[in-house]
């Protein structure tokens, strides 16, 4: 009975300490914010963003100062007094990121989160954005869907956020997106591939909503345009049915191929982690001979899914897209793998500045698994552009100014939106080709149009 | 009182902590549903999760207007598609489908025992999540849904873990619920003096089902949106392990493993984010927080293999070693 | 010829998870101890391999049987201390040690998948006739009968192997006549950690990519395998395990292409049905009626 | 023998596990207000019997006749329910229960109210002289004390037929006299038929009515006390053997 009771209190002090201790944080961020002095420009303070952040940005160095400064008096004073500074035109303009950095989504997050460090500090180096400078704060959410919200609230209210990033993967960012949507600002997953961004799944509000990545409809349409350019007649389909993104790419891949006079002589897929990959050689094997397979799956199930068609003697060419990319996941010697990516990682793209991104985060220790990375630097030139253009922060205004960006010059290449479409379309993809376990660019090559779907 | 005390809370914290409170909350009275099956009958469950989903898609899917619903699930039969309720009549909803499937599970199931049991509502869970995920007349497919109504305040999710705690305790008290700990006791005795082992159970297995599917609307009206996933696995997991850190065989354990583990594991990370505690300052490693909280749970567990509660109960005057059945 | 190819598939498939059933149904006939976190040998195992890519197989597997062996051991030294607790607490307690590792593994290697490269060329497939039959479903029936012959060997004939099963029939009565319990439990673990590794080889040339929840993938169909099989048994809850593997992959196969999403719900509907015909196991003998 | 309204009556029940024979071809009946002895050595399907009465095993063959109706399949709580309840030879009393929730609950167990459950608890209580233990863990009562807890369990379903698995176990002989008082008691004021197994030969010489033998699974002898302890082949098997 006794121990109950301390434990219980113990639970209550944790409960208590826990909460005091994150709202004593909140108290002493707020000066960080609200810092009047326009040359006090703050990036990615640790009281927010405590994750070591591997690149230094731009005015890491302020953070002690700052931070020193934050007296219990001018906490109390920030916390009377309003604290709409960044608004105003006075402060930072803030970046909030509610994005994984923990779980599946990782892998992802990550490297574009890295490669949007990268580019503020690139940015505040010249100059800034309307004379004010970008700062990020950061906060993994862990894909845990209370986090996501509690994260993307947090970033809103106490970082006073002027846009929001979101994760990778639209369902687990939702609860995010809605809260950014809701509160008005512009809100941009970095490398959401489906049309799920916008109007389409979020109603009216989703005119907020945008993200950096490659529209499945295009990059399946790519992925086919390229296949008739080899020419290629005949294709079997093999979509992953786990992700909208996956049945989206083989879908548009189905479409325009046959469009294009090429003949689909199977679809048939299957689903990732319930084990039915195994199954893939013999699927690949009963549909006949074709000229190519294109496999919409990712890591880890597309190792067994390729190995598998392989090690049955199957030496089609395989087509992927990004989800493909990586050195991580490639069985060794495998040969005629061709998939579409954002940027190459293996140091022969065309882009100078693409591979000096990649070289900074190297050098920080954070070199990109995948091209996906860019859809991070994207993400920032992006936004900068929109404001400079809309003279404001306001979402609305934001929004309106991305849905004209036809051509936008970023480092991930030009980049267009729609008001129907809020995931890119039109940017040039690097064609990229595995022959005895090394990957190698083939091409730049963009789509003609996105491959409508049904 | 409640809203008095909801008040205070959001007054002292901030609004994202606040958010934290929601969730420990919800995920609390989900410990509290599994409670009133799995712990007055001794035979655990992982299919409680299912109901919790069922509960969130219902909820979910009929509190999104017409035409968005329309507009982004369009294969949806046409009942679920052109329907729209109100938040309460979402929750009755929720409670009515999820006290009906547990019902229709219970009927087939609660005859099992053990891990025969365990594997069995496993695989309920398994069905549900594909059934929702695949099936899109009846569900958003491999999307989630969008646009659910917030309105699950402080003041909202604390009443709805309070009710479960109290239709929890009333349960338990009465004939019912003392026949079913009877037979968690000894099945064999249970079964000499003329209880109904089958009925007791499918009777508390159906209750915690409507309970269940009345949190998971409580819950997708506190998230604004629910996929599959997010009501899956990990939820099953983390409640079990809930409920078992915090004694498995009180409802006192139930609701202090829940609320424990749900402040640990917001201490946790705000501390990744960085914390001042007691004029010191924290920080913990990104992703740390997972590898601490799992340490902790098998800590408690190797000192307190019953539990927090160690077998104790809540009662009118403080805790008692036990209450009655 | 078609089915003759489905059936080819649904046995390699079941072949691999008959290996992963037997180490769970060992641990738990000795123990009464469903560990959840059999799973995370395979895993950490996993990336051992990935980390010693390019080194000798001769090196490599000593290596990855060592560090497989070690986590086995460390992990009886967690339970020890549960041995007479409820069935839920120490079913969630191997659940946090399988949490923990793979929080770990998360943390050390994210969650983006590592490529492992060991005896590749198992997967590669031979042909007879229009048949395709990979080298490693030759390869883990035959592993998988010796490990299972050899452990029913030890069990039968040895004084260990005696002692276990009277552990596992019952631990304090075995106690009370002075067999050292810890030193079979630990024994009974090692030799999880040695079946663990057999599974992890053979899985590997298949499912090359080793993520934080690759082990939790594999344990739970093996474990749901040797619940349908019989688990009070080695030999039915190793063909469960098998049968787990076979179904999984024969329902695919037979499944209409556009309801083969559907594969989850038709093998849990399965397990299911079967858990309530056999409850004992669909491959253990009728249980006496409790004897009061 | 024919079945007649007001009693308990199986026919030729056999049991058979797994080509072992426990059980062959008993006939028994057991009367409302009539106390039955039934003895034999160990493994003399004494137990077997008991389980196929009160629906914890079913025959291979026979067939078990209460108050007319034909129960040989029914479960073992829908006999309670129709008034036939048993005894464990092991107490099998809820572990974590007092003894007057154990009680209380078997009230509940067959529909009675809070309030009658906690009426009858306190009776029963009184009656085993368990009344000082009320309050005590089940888990935690002398070996005796949780027998007489089991006996008042049963007695606590209202039945009209008892089963009593050696109840007499572990009691002493001041506490095995009273315990007869309490038999005889159940028999006269609540009008029950009570099988009684013990090995406690004084006890069931002295309580029953009729006496019924069982040696190797069949029916050994079958008579009043006197003509039981007369019988040449039960002195043989079982008397002989033990009450010397």
């Amino acid at each position: 009975m006794r121990k109950t009771s301390i434990a219980a209190m113990i639970m209550a002090a944790a409960m208590v300490g826990g909460a005091c201790g994150s709202s004593k944080k909140a108290a002493d961020t707020t000066p960080v914010t609200s810092a009047p002095a326009p040359e006090t420009t703050v990036a990615a303070s640790p009281e927010t963003t405590a994750v070591p952040s591997p690149v230094t940005t731009a005015a890491a160095s302020a953070e002690t100062t700052t931070l020193s400064k934050a007296t219990p008096a001018d906490s109390a004073a920030a916390a009377a007094g309003p604290t709409t500074v960044g608004a105003s035109g006075e402060g930072p303009i803030v970046i909030g990121a509610a994005i994984d950095l923990t779980g599946n989504m990782a892998p992802f997050d990550g490297p574009a989160l890295v490669a949007a460090q990268v580019t503020i500090k690139k940015i505040n180096a010249a100059g800034g954005v309307l004379g004010r400078q970008l700062e990020l704060k950061f906060i993994d959410t862990k894909l845990d869907p209370a986090a996501t919200k509690a994260a993307a609230v947090d970033l809103i209210t106490t970082s006073k956020a002027n846009v929001l990033l979101t994760t990778c993967d639209v369902d687990f960012a939702t609860p995010a997106i809605q809260e950014g949507i809701k509160a008005g600002l512009l809100t941009v997953a970095p490398c959401i591939g489906t049309d799920q961004m916008g109007p389409s799944r979020f109603g009216a509000a989703g005119k907020l909503a945008f993200s950096m990545g490659n529209l499945a409809q295009d990059e399946g349409a790519v992925l086919a345009e390229y296949a008739i350019e080899k020419g290629y007649k005949t294709a079997i389909v093999v979509p992953d049915n786990l992700l909208v993104y996956f049945q989206n790419v083989c879908s548009a891949f189905t479409k325009r191929f046959e469009e294009k006079g090429g003949k689909v002589v199977s679809k048939s897929g299957f689903t990732s982690f319930d084990h039915s990959v195994d199954n893939l050689p013999t699927v690949v094997t009963g549909a006949g001979a074709a000229d190519v397979i294109a496999l919409c799956t990712f890591p880890p199930d597309i190792t067994a899914a390729v190995k598998g068609i392989r090690d049955a003697g199957v030496k089609t060419p395989i087509f992927s897209p990004w989800s493909g990319d990586g050195t991580f996941w490639i069985p060794p010697g495998l040969t005629d793998f061709t998939y579409s990516t954002f940027a190459s990682v293996f140091g022969d793209d065309p882009s100078a500045d693409v591979n000096a991104l990649i070289k900074a985060m190297t050098d920080a220790g954070k070199a990109p698994g995948t091209g996906g990375f860019i859809t991070g630097a994207a993400a920032i030139e992006a936004i900068a552009a929109a404001i400079t253009k809309a003279g404001s922060t306001d979402g609305a205004k934001l929004a309106a100014e991305f849905e004209k960006f036809s051509g936008l010059d970023t480092t991930s290449g030009k980049i267009s939106f729609s008001p129907d479409l809020h995931t890119v379309f039109g940017r040039e993809y690097r064609i990229m080709t595995f022959s005895n376990g090394k990957a190698k660019f083939q091409k730049l090559m963009a789509a003609s149009s996105p491959a409508k779907l049904p | 009182m409640l809203v008095l005390l909801a008040g205070g809370l959001s007054t002292v914290f901030s609004q994202s902590v606040q958010l934290k409170f929601h969730n420990a909350f919800v995920i609390t009275a989900m410990v509290v549903c599994v409670y009133v099956s799995s712990g007055n009958s001794g035979v655990i469950s992982f299919g409680h999760v299912s109901f919790v989903a069922i509960g969130a898609f219902a909820a979910g899917l009929f509190s999104m207007k017409a035409q968005q619903k329309g507009a982004v699930f369009n294969d949806l039969f046409p009942f679920i598609k052109d329907n729209h309720l109100g938040n309460l009549a979402t929750l009755i909803l929720a409670a009515a489908l999820g006290g009906l499937y547990a019902l229709v599970v219970g009927i087939a199931l609660v005859r099992l025992n053990g891990l025969s049991a365990g594997i069995a509502t496993f695989a309920v869970l398994g069905i549900t999540r594909n059934v929702l995920r695949n099936w899109t007349k009846v569900g958003p497919g491999a999307k989630s849904i969008p646009g659910v109504e917030e309105t699950t305040g402080l003041t909202q999710a604390l009443m709805a873990l309070i009710l479960c705690i109290v239709v929890a305790y009333i349960y338990q008290r009465s004939a019912a619920g003392r026949r079913l700990r009877a037979t968690r006791e000894d099945a064999i005795a249970a079964q000499g003096v003329g209880i109904r082992i089958y009925r007791e159970r499918l009777i508390a297995f159906t209750l915690s089902g409507a309970m269940a599917g009345f949190v998971g609307a409580v819950y997708v009206h506190f998230l604004g949106s629910v996929s599959t996933d997010q009501v899956y696995l990990d939820l099953t997991f983390l409640v079990l392990a809930m409920l078992v850190v915090g004694g498995v065989d009180s409802l006192w354990g139930a609701t202090l493993g829940g609320l424990s583990i749900s402040f640990i594991n917001t201490l946790l990370s705000e501390g990744e984010k960085g914390l001042s505690l007691f004029r010191q300052k924290f920080t913990l490693p990104t992703s740390s927080s997972g590898i601490i909280l799992a340490a902790l749970m098998a800590i408690v567990l190797l000192t307190r293999p019953k539990g927090l509660a160690n077998g104790r109960e809540f009662g009118l005057r403080g805790f008692r070693r036990r209450d009655s059945i | 010829m078609r089915y003759v190819q489905y059936f080819i598939d649904a046995v390699a498939l079941g072949s691999l998870y008959s290996l992963v059933a037997l180490g769970i149904g060992l641990i738990f006939g000795v123990m009464r101890l469903i560990n959840l976190a059999q799973g995370e040998l395979l895993m950490v195992g996993g990336y051992t391999l990935f980390a010693t890519n390019g080194w000798s197989v001769f090196v490599r597997v000593p290596l990855v049987l060592l560090v497989i062996v070690g986590l086995a051991l460390l992990m009886e030294r967690a339970f020890r201390r549960l041995r007479s607790a409820a069935p839920a607490t120490m079913l969630v307690m191997t659940f946090a040690v399988s949490f923990l590792l793979r929080s770990i593994a998360q943390k050390r290697w994210s969650a983006q998948g590592k490529s492992m490269n060991i005896f590749s060329g198992l997967s590669h497939a031979f042909t007879v006739g229009q048949l395709r039959i990979r080298y490693v479903t030759l390869v883990s029936i035959a592993v998988g009968g010796v490990l299972l012959l050899g452990v029913n060997l030890f069990l039968n004939r040895t004084d260990i192997g005696l002692q276990m099963r009277a552990v596992a029939s019952d631990r304090r009565i075995a106690q009370a006549l002075g067999v050292r319990t810890n030193r079979v439990v630990v024994t009974a673990f090692a030799l999880s950690g040695v079946l663990a590794t057999a599974a992890l080889l053979l899985f590997v040339p298949q499912r090359p990519t080793v993520t934080p929840d690759f082990g939790l993938q594999i344990a739970i169909v093996a474990l749901i395998g040797v619940v349908v099989g019989g688990m009070d048994r080695l030999a039915p809850a190793t063909f469960g395990g098998f049968s787990i593997g076979f179904a999984n992959s024969m329902v695919f196969s037979l499944l209409p292409t556009g309801q083969r999403v559907f594969l989850d719900s038709v093998l849990y509907g399965l397990v299911i049905i079967v858990l309530l015909l056999r409850p004992q196991g669909l491959f253990q003998r009728e249980r006496q009626t409790t004897r009061v | 023998m024919t079945e007649r309204p007001g009693s308990l009556h199986a026919t030729a029940l056999s049991r058979t596990y797994a080509g072992v024979r426990a059980l062959e071809g008993v006939t028994i009946t057991v009367r409302r207000h009539e106390v039955i002895g039934l003895i034999g050595p160990n493994g003399a399907g004494k137990s077997t019997l008991v389980n196929l009465l009160s629906g914890f095993d079913f025959p291979t063959s026979g067939s078990v006749m209460l108050e007319g109706f034909d129960i040989t399949t029914w479960s073992a709580h829908r006999r309670v329910r129709s008034g036939l309840v048993r005894t464990f030879q092991h107490g099998h009393a809820f572990p974590g229960l007092t003894a007057r929730e154990n009680i209380e609950v078997a009230a509940l167990g067959t529909g009675a109210a809070r309030g009658v459950a906690a009426r009858r608890a306190t009776e029963l209580l009184e009656l085993m002289g368990l009344a000082d233990h009320s309050n005590a863990e089940a888990a935690t009562l002398p070996h005796g004390d949780e027998r007489l807890l089991g006996v008042a369990r049963a007695l606590a379903t209202m039945p009209k037929f008892v089963l009593l698995d050696e109840p007499a176990a572990g009691l002493n002989e001041d506490e095995i006299s009273a315990f007869a008082d309490i038999i005889k008691l159940v028999r006269d004021e609540r009008n029950a038929g009570i099988l009684l197994i013990e090995h406690n030969v004084p006890l069931v010489l002295g309580v029953c009515d009729r006496i019924h033998v069982l040696d190797q699974g069949e029916t050994l002898a079958e008579g009043s006390p006197t003509e039981i302890r007369n019988h040449p082949a039960v002195a043989d098997a079982y008397l002989g053997a033990t009450a010397g």
